[in-house]
């Protein structure tokens, strides 16, 4: 009886040290996965995710913490690419209402956001807002948007105080 | 059908639409106004930059309007600026200027001659001789692009000697070692009479090659293979290949502008089908309405149900008849209802193959028809989806009758879609990565400020520059307290 | 003048689905006939009854999915496939035996993967191995071909019929009595009870190449393959590799020992190898779809069933050796793509 | 040589172990999702299959029976199985990050496969010598992985077809597991070489 558990620890130690000396020096590479998250993503840092950036939410579903259908503007063709890519199962697309911090108007590469000169007031806000600098405007002066790299995230909307930001299809 | 009767001529019809976005690079810009009077052959459309070609009258008379309309392109159906010209039947030709002494002179005019290539991709012919590539050959293309087609058979068989003249200009101009004439078997005279034309003439470096009668022979990659064995890489045009494709119409439009002048102002088209009493190839001034066009050659004959521009493969069905040819219109095919394919898709895809032995490309339709259905653009992308030449000839093989064709037009245009986006996508992240990195920078400024100011405080200048402050503030106020 | 607006290409379509599966059954006639002659009405039966169980799961699954019904059943692949299986189900076989295997095959093999073009599995195949393995007496009911004097009357198309449908021969005749193995049998036990290869082959049933019915059976099998390869149904390039694969083996192996390896030409013409090589091997659904992968697909066909007659546990191994075969399409697929005219590789 | 050719042969195809001993289910039917994955699956359960069975034959030549302690034979191959599969997952996380990530929880449920601990105890009843236990191991590791990969490239070709509603997904993925074992039913009596 004794010798069987003498043999069983020592049998269990010897591996246990082989296996610590291992892992001491391989390098430890993480963020390939992200990068090929990050990828399928539609990347126009809408935040609707709840994630204050596409990569941020790649990186929660890479850690496992996000679910993978939080995503609007990517439809449940992301949810589903995203499922394949992880071999996870693809749930429906989250209603855009459920993801926490949303704005009303859901964000889509299709829409841009277009500003009604005459009643901007020139506060800058949505110039801070907005996620890829696609605002120009000096401060008290009528700011407007640059229509090839607004990504229609919405994000200027809400922080309008006056209102005169609405997002309508790219190619009227 | 059409090859029996001589290429017709004389068709003038009263009004004529002359449009100018005719060829692949962008479109003309009008140089005329309503109203004004024009000579056939005078310029009505400058070429609009780089790849383009001037647009000239087919007639002489006075222009009724100038307006957006739609006309049948390579592509399908597209609105462009057209110039409605009443036509006053006198012919009177405008006069030109002589043929230029070198080179690059020679190329612009031929520029603003507006002779494009007419085997149908219309791509400019001057764009084509500028281009310096070093291409060792020229290839005269005299196949058909589709089996009805013969406007370039009757062309070579009534103008040899024009031809052939064109092709040594072409020659002369790139600089090209030797030309091969590309004539499909089953047109032997046509051959001959080029044969002939060419001995006449004296020069050695013409040869000729009898190409089977195979569709799609008439296309330029596929002839590029066929005569040199050389492939066009994928993606680009055959001077990559070292050799210049060009259409035997192009010649004989060139060689009327060198040697009278006129720029190009008409074409021959095909006219056949079931549809159209009296198939012929017509002689037709740019700018027809094909309805007068159908009606020189006859009228319809019984109830036409589809008017197809171009050939059964690949040319495309227009919604009415009142749409002008155009440089590009090498056929018009009026057809009843039992010749062409009414019904599509009727059975699912067995995967049996028949498909991918006749893609001239060797693509392999039946993967790329179900990477298109589950929409893998990865997999569309390594099948080689870019390379299909929309030719149909998988359509014709398949048991299945699918419209095969058609899907991969659909997923070219979803996929054309997901990579633009794809584009906008990379543009966003590389912009909010630059935004993101500008406002750390920012916040790093302020902390830095901030340690130096903390790092500043307790030694002499800081109390002294405290001071003053504080005496600043209390001067103010006295200055205040005076003037209330 | 208005006119329709259909997309190019406008040209007719030369061939369809119906046609090219009525071909398959002409090309089949012959050798069903040569089946009547020696072994008796048996096939016929069974074939009436498969294709009657096949159009009929066909149509109810249709009809469950609510999908039309009527032109499924016009385009003639489930007669095929069940024309096909009444080939491999003995002549004298009970009436449930080809109805499970048409509707296994139809239902398990087709339908459950979504019709017609989506199954991965032979249909044929896999009813027969369903048969095969869960009915291994019935599928055992082989008879003796006409000529071969065994000492009682063939077994006419009126007792067949009557044990089809009663399970019961008249008293003259017994079950076992009248049953006989396939030559293939005979080899197999002959070499397993270390005869040599020639006492085997001196039984009445041999003659010919592939034993006495067979080789007639066969040789018009393989004449209805070549209308088929010359009407251009099916390419050469699974029905040669699959052949080529056997008859070298076979070859090699009976130069190394004649009397414990058959001969290339018995292989050849005995069993199902040339029904599986121009008919079951070149299902185009379920076969590799590149000219390179159809070669491998055949060779790796032909290796497998010379492997499972010599060495494996079953007579004749070309079911199996379809449906290992077409578990390696998907992979052969994606690594025999052609080159593509100007890309390097 | 012939011998152990063989062994590998009937270990991969004749009683394969996941269709014909029906032994490792779990990773059949849960890491095939894409052709990737199940490849990994196939050369991550290799290694640990050819590690385990050479280990538990060391430890039990050179540990248990010197030591009359062979009733431990269980229990000390669950720990052998256990630091392969760790030491498998170090390499893979390492060396192959996606891999790691697309696989995820398969990589550690190597260890509760039964195929795995099957080879071990398998090698130790037969009492086969070294070779021939790293040979039986390595042939079941080539079997599953073959299986694995067939499997996978089947379910991603049927991922563009229509079929039933009650049947997508894991329903299908079994009828075909299913099929594929009745092919694999061809290899049955091929041991009498």
């Amino acid at each position: 009886m004794v010798t069987g558990t003498v043999v069983l620890s020592s049998l269990a130690i010897a591996l246990a040290i082989g296996l610590v000396l291992c892992s001491r020096y391989m390098a430890q590479s993480e963020d390939s996965v992200v990068d090929e998250v990050e990828r399928i993503l539609p990347r126009i840092q809408c935040a609707q995710c709840g994630y204050p950036g596409c990569r941020p939410y790649a990186a929660a579903i890479v850690a496992e913490s996000a679910p993978l259908n939080l995503c609007p503007p990517g439809g449940e063709d992301t949810v589903r690419r995203l499922a394949r890519f992880l071999g996870r199962d693809a749930a429906h697309l989250a209603s855009p209402a459920a993801v926490a911090g949303v704005a009303a108007v859901p964000a889509s590469l299709d829409d841009i956001a277009v500003i009604d000169e005459d009643l901007c007031i020139g506060c800058n806000l949505c110039v801070r807002a907005c996620p890829v600098d696609a605002i120009v405007g000096v401060h008290q002066m009528m700011h407007t948007v640059i229509t090839d790299h607004c990504t229609g995230c919405a994000l200027c909307l809400p922080p309008c105080p006056v209102d005169c930001i609405s997002l309508t299809p790219r190619h009227a | 059908m059409s090859t029996g009767t001589p290429i017709a001529r004389g068709l003038l019809p009263e009004r004529l639409i002359i449009p100018m976005d005719q060829q692949a690079g962008p479109a003309a810009v009008p140089v005329v106004e309503v109203g004004q009077r024009v000579r056939k052959g005078e310029m009505i459309g400058r070429p609009g930059g780089l790849r383009s070609a001037g647009v000239h009258a087919s007639a002489s008379g006075t222009i009724g309007a100038i307006r957006e309309g739609p006309v049948p392109t390579v592509n399908g159906l597209t609105t462009s600026l057209c110039v409605h010209l009443q036509t006053d039947g006198r012919d009177e030709q405008a006069p030109s200027e002589g043929w230029p002494r070198e080179r690059d002179a020679r190329i612009d005019a031929i520029c603003n001659a507006g002779i494009v290539g007419l085997g149908g991709a219309v791509f400019s012919t001057a764009e084509k001789l500028r281009d310096d590539a070093e291409c060792d050959l020229l290839i005269l293309n005299g196949a058909e692009c589709e089996p009805y087609i013969s406007c370039d058979d009757m062309l070579m068989r009534e103008h040899p000697l024009e031809v052939v003249r064109g092709a040594l200009a072409m020659m002369d101009l790139t600089g090209a070692e030797s030309t091969v004439f590309a004539v499909e078997r089953d047109k032997p005279d046509a051959l001959r009479a080029v044969r002939e034309a060419a001995a006449q003439l004296g020069d050695t470096r013409i040869e000729f090659a009898r190409v089977p009668t195979v569709y799609p022979a008439g296309g330029e990659r596929q002839l590029v293979e066929l005569l040199t064995g050389r492939e066009v890489p994928s993606g680009s045009y055959p001077p990559a290949a070292g050799c210049i494709c060009q259409n035997v119409g192009t010649a004989f439009a060139l060689d009327r502008f060198m040697r009278r002048g006129e720029p190009l102002t008409s074409r021959i088209v095909t006219v056949t089908g079931n549809g159209v009493a009296h198939p012929a190839n017509v002689e037709v001034p740019i700018g027809t309405p094909i309805g007068d066009l159908i009606h020189f050659c006859g009228g319809y004959r019984g109830d036409v149900t589809r008017l197809i521009l171009g050939g059964n493969m690949m040319g495309y069905a227009l919604p009415g008849d009142d749409l002008p040819i155009t440089k590009a219109g090498n056929c018009i095919v009026a057809a009843h209802a039992d010749e062409i394919r009414e019904s599509t898709g009727e059975w699912p895809c067995i995967r049996c193959g028949d498909c991918a032995d006749v893609c001239p490309p060797r693509l392999l339709p039946q993967q790329l028809l179900r990477a298109a259905t589950v929409r893998d653009f990865d997999q569309l992308d390594s099948l080689g989806l870019n390379d299909c030449i929309e030719c149909g000839c998988c359509d014709i093989a398949c048991p299945s009758q699918i419209a095969l064709t058609e899907r991969f037009r659909q997923a070219k245009q979803a996929w054309a879609v997901v990579s633009q986006r794809a584009a906008m996508a990379d543009l966003a992240t590389r912009r909010h990565r630059r935004k993101l990195a500008r406002l750390a920078a920012q916040t790093e400024d302020i902390h830095r400020q901030q340690d130096d100011l903390i790092a500043a405080i307790g030694s002499e200048d800081s109390r002294a520059m405290i001071e003053a402050a504080v005496a600043r503030a209390s001067r103010r106020r006295g200055e205040s307290d005076t003037a209330h | 003048m208005r006119f329709e607006l259909k997309p190019p290409p406008h040209a007719l379509p030369t061939t369809s689905v119906p046609k090219v599966m009525r071909h398959v059954i002409y090309a089949l006639a012959p050798a069903a006939f040569a089946h009547v002659w020696f072994f008796g009405w048996g096939i016929c039966i069974n074939a009436l009854i498969a294709t009657a169980a096949a159009l009929g799961a066909e149509a109810l699954m249709l009809r469950v999915r609510s999908r039309p019904v009527k032109p499924a059943l016009l385009d003639g692949t489930a007669t095929v496939t069940a024309v096909l299986l009444a080939f491999a189900i003995p002549p004298l076989a009970p009436w449930w035996v080809p109805v499970i295997g048409a509707v296994s095959a139809i239902v398990l093999a087709k339908h459950l993967y979504g019709g017609l073009g989506s199954n991965l599995f032979n249909p044929a195949m896999v009813g027969y191995a369903v048969l095969l393995i869960s009915f291994p007496v019935e599928m055992t009911y082989w008879l003796p071909p006409r000529g071969a004097e065994l000492g009682h009357s063939p077994v006419g198309a009126w007792d067949s019929l009557r044990f089809a449908v009663t399970g019961s021969l008249p008293q003259a005749l017994a079950v076992d009595a009248v049953t006989q193995a396939t030559p293939l049998d005979l080899v197999r036990e002959g070499l397993t009870s270390m005869q040599t290869l020639a006492e085997v082959q001196a039984g009445p049933l041999f003659g010919g190449m592939g034993g006495r019915g067979w080789d007639w059976v066969n040789s018009l099998i393989a004449v209805g393959g070549l209308y088929l390869l010359f009407r251009g149904i099916i390419r050469w390039h699974i029905p040669v590799s699959m052949l080529a694969a056997i008859v070298v083996l076979a070859a090699v192996f009976h130069t190394i020992d004649a009397s414990r390896f058959a001969s290339a030409s018995f292989h050849l013409f005995s069993g199902a190898s040339l029904l599986g090589a121009f008919f079951i091997a070149t299902d185009p659904v379920s076969a590799a779809t590149t000219n390179r992968g159809r070669l491998i697909y055949g060779a790796g066909i032909g290796i497998l069933v010379y492997a499972i007659r010599t060495w494996g546990g079953y007579p004749d191994g070309v079911a199996f050796a379809v449906l290992l075969m077409n578990a390696t399409v998907p992979l052969l697929d994606r690594y025999t793509r052609p080159r593509i005219y100007g890309r390097p590789r | 040589m012939t011998e152990l050719v063989v062994i590998i042969f009937s270990a991969a195809l004749v009683n394969n172990f996941v269709l014909v001993q029906f032994l490792g289910l779990c990773p059949f039917l849960g890491a095939t999702c894409k052709l990737e994955g199940a490849l990994g699956m196939g050369l991550a359960t290799g290694l640990v299959l050819t590690l385990a069975s050479a280990f538990s034959y060391l430890v039990e030549r050179f540990v248990l029976i010197p030591l009359d302690v062979t009733y431990l034979r269980l229990v000390s191959f669950i720990v052998v199985i256990g630091a392969a599969v760790q030491f498998t997952e170090l390499v893979l996380s390492r060396a192959f990050p996606l891999l790691h990530k697309v696989l995820g929880i398969y990589i550690p449920l190597i260890a509760s496969n039964c195929a795995v601990l099957g080879v071990a105890l398998l090698n130790s009843n037969a009492s086969r010598s070294l070779a021939a236990a790293i040979f039986y191991g390595a042939g079941a590791a080539l079997g599953f992985g073959i299986v694995l990969v067939l499997l996978s490239s089947l379910r991603e070709r049927l991922e563009g077809e229509d079929v039933p509603a009650p049947f997508r997904g894991s329903a299908i993925t079994l009828v075909t597991a299913g099929i594929l074992s009745l092919a694999f039913f061809g290899f049955n009596g091929f041991s009498r070489l």
